[in-house]
């Protein structure tokens, strides 16, 4: 799927099922991820994204594999949706030579520029300043892209978030900027760090358009980021996203979750965006079980290729500070 | 003496300095409920409520800026910054407001805030969160700079932060939060400003911080075996250095090797080297001052690359071994 | 009157005449302070506030000397209106040992600490996120202070003023953001940097109340700084005002003002806050004139206090870097 | 040659390069109708139009973020801090992005962009508005370093910065924008990593940077009236730091001063002293290496003592007198 245009027009069955494999595909990746984490085979955290994978599917699928992609710390999803190659992918978690970034990099920064996918990022809303650029970039080069910018609701809070959101708007830079609002920030509660109903309406405060969606509806966000994506690309400037999701597991791996009960936990779980989509796409239980078969085979056999990977040899360990 | 972990002597201090003084409070991102990302704050917001332990939004820039208000309006703020890697977000803060307000404003005014900076690597957390950035605050006048290597210098450093009228920088490490030690029960201060002797020794003189020196202990164990007895000094402040100790250790072996976590080229390694050389000690030095210190690259993600781009036990005990052998 | 309750309730016709008083005493310091730069005797740069009087008149008489000033880089009405002492002052300009910072920081750094007055800041934006500290020491202390926090538009697009606001009001901290729009920030005008109508518009990002009034009219920034110390001291949290003005002169003292025409200068000047409000409080022209005439000697001994004062003595030189 | 201002050297490197290749293009705050702060970027508004030097609003994060995205995604962007105090502000995106991007990536990505960082004291700027911040970023893997003394060395530097894949951080003088000197017309560079002997001298090695390689040719002239000979080397790139020409320099003159403007502990001069010491040159040493740097404060208005803060020839004079004298 890499640098193939995916999806141009509204979402035809095929794409719709393509889109739930890989819903699939990220949940299965991460449960797995979890399962090595506890095994001792992972040597770091990790941010699993289980619970909000529509935003990933219904994003990617809105725009094309010759715009860019900014991604977060917690985009597992959105790196398999915009093309990822799982086995790469994989290699990269478990630190080898083969991974994405040679190993150096990890989970958080995940990158393939190849593609467009200019990477994960640690740093909340540090990606931001970074769009401004990508977007001035396009801009320049008139070359009608557009930048898709995730980022968290905490991320909202940083100072870049300003500067990047006010850039933008005054410039008309061609930026989706998408905030994953999954109600918390770590242990803070949305309504602990904002006295706002909704962060779309900081939409207000440059001028440009904000609107919030259900982010467990696939269909929602991929209208919102369409749309979104045609200001950008008609030269009118950047959107303010707003998807509304839970994420189910606990912020990395070492929280007790204390922040919250675990009825909220539950009643989220309700409303799990994979099955959602499914039926609203009319994938029957067999169809169901198919995906889900061949998510199992594909995984093992990332598993085994990032196993049977090199490791980076410590002599080329200085590799990639300088160009 | 009763054992404490580093973590929990510092959330000692913390708690037994609130009791005590009600200038003094907590902020940061999710030091609440949550405790701390590295657990260090745990209960004090259950105990103190919410104003005194205060989580904040993810805004590096204005917890630091909010310590800078508070301190000069006479609170003693200590802040958290997660990670000390978003320090860079503070910078402006500390650098051009924290550390200068009192010089432009003609020693009128004190900006008693202590900013708590967890680093360092080992623990997987890749590029982004492994990094080590002391040596930038010893350049910066008016910031003091303190970084502890054991619980009790832990808790003693950081009861004297909070007591100090000028703005401490406090380097704590990851690695080190588990480690234990003897810590007193009873409230004390380890002045700022005073280097410690933490191994007696006559070959050569080693000056470690942090978890080097842990380290340093262990390499000096294995070269004791040989024969080699090194000195050990840890500075524990940054800035003010006090060189007293590392000149007379000098004086006394001839030889000297730096060892810090952080990168190299100009790292706090120079400035110990650049003091040594300006002092008496330097007619001393029969060997050439080594600095052993992070490779001049970010941490890597993989374990072992991560591993090997910051010094271990082996490297200084073999760094330690050339330098007494002479084979510089 | 440093340290005095200047006002608590409305104006009255003499605190009127003496906010006029003050207003031209800036006016007569900054021409002055011209002067002398022209004359080579002072070094460095500054930043005037002509023609923007009516705010800091305003602002400082909505509140008592018991709350708390944070200043701006053009800041010498501010300074003046909350009660500095014109000699030191002129003193801390020339650079002198007896001026407010012992000639260590000028008027970019002027402060008084003693009569709360926290400062002027050369930074930008540099004193937003340190009005949040003022305003938690506050509410942790329950004093019942304010804090008023000045800045320009352009400062109102650093990230520095999304995580103050932000703070301020999930934590309704009592802090009186007083935005002084001059419509340029250096050579950027307003609309270049801005795509709102008003910057009061921001508080929507906020859930906080924002007010735009016209800054050249003492009346309306006194009126609209009153009710936001009131909100802020029944602890109903900040309030974004926007005072809209016009600064006369060059941003600082080599700006060549190729940025806006002759024209728009000369149709602000035109509307001068200070015989607007000498108009308005009913001050007659022999009264103006007695007004500026003890103005013109306060300054001629200003001066010459200054100019007596010793410089400061190089052997002190490392004072006041440590406590 | 023709002479030109280190201003107009600037001046003219960006035009000719933005007359060549449309990959590159200027922003920062004030740099269009303005012409920047110090009048580099004049009449290039004018010329390349507002998609080619953009105004910014006040946001030197997203400034420099900007760069970073340009880069990333082909551009050769130069962004304009207005004063360098302002990278405080730039420090997360400067560090924790530009510069570890590519390691972190797996090598596979470019940030091919400079910033360029007015700096320095003498114009009574005071506290904020008068640092020197390059000892810093010699401290971050991934960026380079650079810092011109003339107008020759200006230009040639830039164009080579602009033409690096790396992130350049380029640290300028206002006090050198009105200094005058040789400039070919035609396009050329400087390599990055290259010192210069700017002076040759048997009795003393002078390293100096920026505008104290202006001071220390002044103090020369004064010490050869003396009989004192001093050699001036001048790193011109900080990181990666050309030793080759300082070692070779020491071990003909067996004495060192490294001279800057930077507050002396933790800075640049450390770093040099370090490698020093490091180095086959130390054998050579017949005196202690000494570093003559500004005081550990932050600068202040009043004119005199912000001249006492900072380095001055006489200083430089002094200091190499009883180098060479050895008074130490
Ligand atoms: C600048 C910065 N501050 C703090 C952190 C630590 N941190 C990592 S993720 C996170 C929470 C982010 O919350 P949000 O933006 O809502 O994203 P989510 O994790 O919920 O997807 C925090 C505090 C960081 N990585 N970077
Ligand atoms: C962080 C920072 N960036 C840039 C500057 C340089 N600078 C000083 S004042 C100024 C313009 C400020 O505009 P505004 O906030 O509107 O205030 P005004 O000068 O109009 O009163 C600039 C760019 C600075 N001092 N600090
Ligand atoms: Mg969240
Ligand atoms: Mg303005």
């Amino acid at each position: 799927m890499e640098k193939e245009k995916l999806l141009e027009g509204e979402l035809t069955p095929k794409d719709a099922k393509h889109l739930l494999y890989l819903m699939v595909l990220t949940r299965a990746f991460e449960e797995n991820a979890e399962e090595m984490y506890a095994l001792g085979k992972v040597h770091g955290t990790m941010h699993l994204s289980i619970g909000q994978e529509a935003i990933a599917a219904g994003a990617s699928s809105a725009i094309t594999r010759d715009d860019y992609l900014l991604n977060t710390h917690r985009g597992h999803g959105h790196f398999l949706a915009w093309g990822g190659d799982l086995n790469r992918m994989m290699a990269e978690f478990l630190g080898k030579e083969n991974g994405y970034c040679r190993g150096r990099g990890g989970s958080m920064h995940i990158a393939d520029i190849e593609s467009n996918n200019l990477g994960a990022n640690g740093i909340v809303g540090g990606n931001l300043p970074i769009a401004v650029g990508v977007g001035l970039s396009i801009k320049i080069r008139k070359t009608n892209q557009v930048v898709l910018t995730l980022f968290g609701d905490g991320a909202a809070n940083e100072g870049a978030f300003h500067e990047s959101l006010n850039m933008a708007s005054i410039w008309n830079l061609p930026i989706i900027y998408l905030c994953e609002n999954n109600l918390y920030a770590m242990s803070t509660p949305f309504d602990q760090a904002f006295k706002i109903e909704e962060i779309s309406q900081r939409a207000v405060a440059y001028g440009i358009k904000g609107v919030t969606v259900d982010g467990n509806d696939v269909f929602a966000v991929h209208q919102a980021v369409r749309e979104a994506a045609e200001r950008a690309r008609y030269g009118n400037g950047p959107t303010l996203i707003e998807a509304i999701t839970y994420r189910w597991r606990g912020h990395s791996k070492s929280d007790r979750q204390a922040y919250r009960t675990r009825e909220e936990v539950k009643e989220w779980m309700e409303k799990d965006p994979i099955p959602r989509f499914a039926k609203k796409i009319g994938v029957s239980d067999k169809e169901m079980e198919e995906i889900q078969e061949r998510v199992k085979i594909d995984i093992q056999k990332a598993v085994e290729f990032a196993e049977n990977s090199p490791e980076p040899d410590v002599s080329t360990i200085l590799e990639g500070v300088y160009a | 003496m009763r054992e404490l972990t580093y973590k929990d002597a510092l959330h000692e201090a913390l708690d037994q300095i609130m009791a005590e003084d009600d200038r003094v409070f907590l902020l940061g991102e999710d030091i609440g409920v949550y405790g701390g990302a590295f657990g260090v704050t745990g209960d004090l917001q259950e105990k103190y409520g919410k104003d005194r332990v205060v989580d904040t939004p993810i805004s590096e820039a204005a917890i630091t800026g909010a310590c800078v208000g508070a301190a000069l309006t006479g609170m003693h703020p200590v802040g958290e910054i997660m990670f000390s890697d978003f320090v860079t977000l503070s910078m402006e803060q500390l650098v051009l407001q924290a550390s200068r307000i009192r010089f432009m404003f003609g020693g009128k005014a004190t900006v008693p805030m202590v900013l708590r900076l967890p680093g360092g690597s080992g623990t997987g957390a890749s590029g982004q969160h492994s990094g080590s950035y002391e040596s930038w605050f010893i350049h910066v006048p008016g910031l003091k700079v303190v970084m502890p290597s054991t619980p009790y210098d832990a808790k003693g450093l950081l009861l004297a932060a909070i007591e100090d009228p000028n703005p401490v920088m406090f380097f704590e490490h990851k690695l080190l939060y588990r480690t234990k030690g003897p810590v007193p029960e009873e409230m004390y201060t380890i002045p700022i400003g005073k280097s410690q002797v933490v191994r007696e020794g006559k070959d050569l003189t080693i000056i470690a911080t942090s978890v080097m020196v842990m380290r340093s202990l262990e390499a000096a164990q294995k070269l004791a075996e040989e024969g080699i007895e090194v000195e050990i000094i840890d500075p524990r402040t940054l800035n003010p250095l006090d060189m007293e100790p590392i000149i007379a250790s000098i004086i006394k072996t001839g030889k000297a090797l730096v060892v810090h976590e952080a990168v190299k080229t100009g790292g706090f390694g120079a400035e110990v080297a650049g003091r040594i050389v300006e002092s008496e000690a330097f007619a001393y030095l029969d060997a050439p001052i080594r600095r052993l210190a992070g490779l001049d690259m970010p941490i890597p993600y993989n374990r072992n690359l991560e591993y090997h781009a910051v010094p271990q036990v082996e490297n200084i005990v073999e760094e330690s071994r050339k330098i007494v052998q002479g084979v510089y």
